[in-house]
């Protein structure tokens, strides 16, 4: 289990080569990777992310460990940044290795809609028009909520 | 105690910690609330909404009525939105 | 839309660094990697996919083609190996790009479930034990009906 | 016409391919098998179970009771077990 918090760009093809050779015998590998999204209406200038470090690694590790028991994984890392960066870079990336395909895919699920609103980071957009924090989304307490 | 505060929190306060010594009938997180909103009109202002005030002690998630003992570091943020 | 059928070993990170590059800002991107599994009580030493490729472009072509129209994808890649390759080599690749991340989890987990039936390829396993084709199993038809 | 044989059915066949000339009584994929069962023994063996073979026809998967016109490559197999 790798659980990351960082400030510094991370490489998402290097962070799967490397976690695929750590368990590649297993079968089945999910890697979801969250990028700075821009809308080409209102296209986002930087994305800034804000966080409690310490908090987010107590929530990561404990999502990991919950995902990793329920879904029985052979291993499971989550990488997620935070500080200011541009359209197209990655923001998160969770990678499950699983023998079957489906737990790799719920258990990758399962973090991605828990660490949403469980995890502490705060997105602000900045645009032409100005900048602004991100508002928490109701689908995303739904999201979360049809794992229980 | 130390008291940290993130995202639009930090910013309409206009800082990212402060260190508080509470009067004794502080004891939960709810409390504490209540006594930073009545130290100045931002305070009152930013931390109107209750339910938009998510909590942690020593770096763990905890609810409004969560009691402050044992607390050396208590931090306030709104709703998180990662991912 | 790239849909690949080759003899070839490809490098499963380098892949999905290349597929994010191409429409990062759309925002969410899932890879799933099937890889050579190994058992600990029967180790396999070589896992040879026997495969018509002509049919296995057309099929994996229409099932990016649906995959991508049902989930409004912004973009999907399919790479599938063939031939003989070694425990821990990657045999197959689905990748999908989308605005938000359930659409790109859903159409990579409907390109799999098809695919497993749909496609065709088929493994023969090659232990200490000899060598024997694996068999369709009936959980990948369940797997693929609940699409319906 | 050009018949394919891929994974078990090839090895119990043993040819990976074969151009055959079809009797004008022969117009449907099902035919095909039973025509091709009624050659010789290992045919007859590896065709018992004809649920367990699938076929395409000019690269495009078919059911048993589709015609053979325009049919210039047929593809008989298992069911597939790739991903």
């Amino acid at each position: 289990m790798d659980i990351r918090v960082t400030q510094d760009p991370f490489d998402p093809g290097a962070e799967s080569n490397a976690f695929i050779a750590r368990g590649a015998a297993a079968g089945a590998a999910v890697t979801f990777t969250g990028l700075v999204r821009s809308l080409p209406d209102d296209p986002i200038l930087t994305l800034t992310l804000d966080c409690y470090p310490e908090l987010a690694i107590n929530q990561l590790t404990g999502l990991a460990a919950t995902a990793a028991a329920r879904f029985h994984l052979a291993d499971v890392t989550i990488i997620h940044r935070y500080g200011p960066m541009q359209p197209g870079e990655p923001i998160v990336q969770v990678m499950t290795l699983s023998a079957h395909r489906q737990p790799a895919f719920d258990a990758a699920q399962l973090i991605m809609d828990h660490l949403k609103t469980d995890a502490p980071f705060w997105k602000k957009e900045q645009t032409a028009q100005g900048e602004h924090w991100v508002e928490a989304k109701s689908a995303d307490d739904k999201a979360k909520a049809r794992w229980e | 105690m130390k008291i940290l505060y993130f995202a639009w929190l930090r910013e309409r306060l206009n800082k990212g910690e402060e260190d508080v010594t509470l009067p004794p009938e502080v004891t939960t997180i709810a409390g504490l609330l209540d006594w930073l909103a009545g130290r100045d009109e931002a305070a009152a202002l930013a931390l109107e909404k209750r339910s938009l005030i998510k909590a942690a002690i020593n770096a763990k998630l905890v609810q409004h009525d969560t009691s402050l003992v044992g607390a050396h570091t208590v931090a306030l943020f709104p709703p998180m939105t990662g991912g």
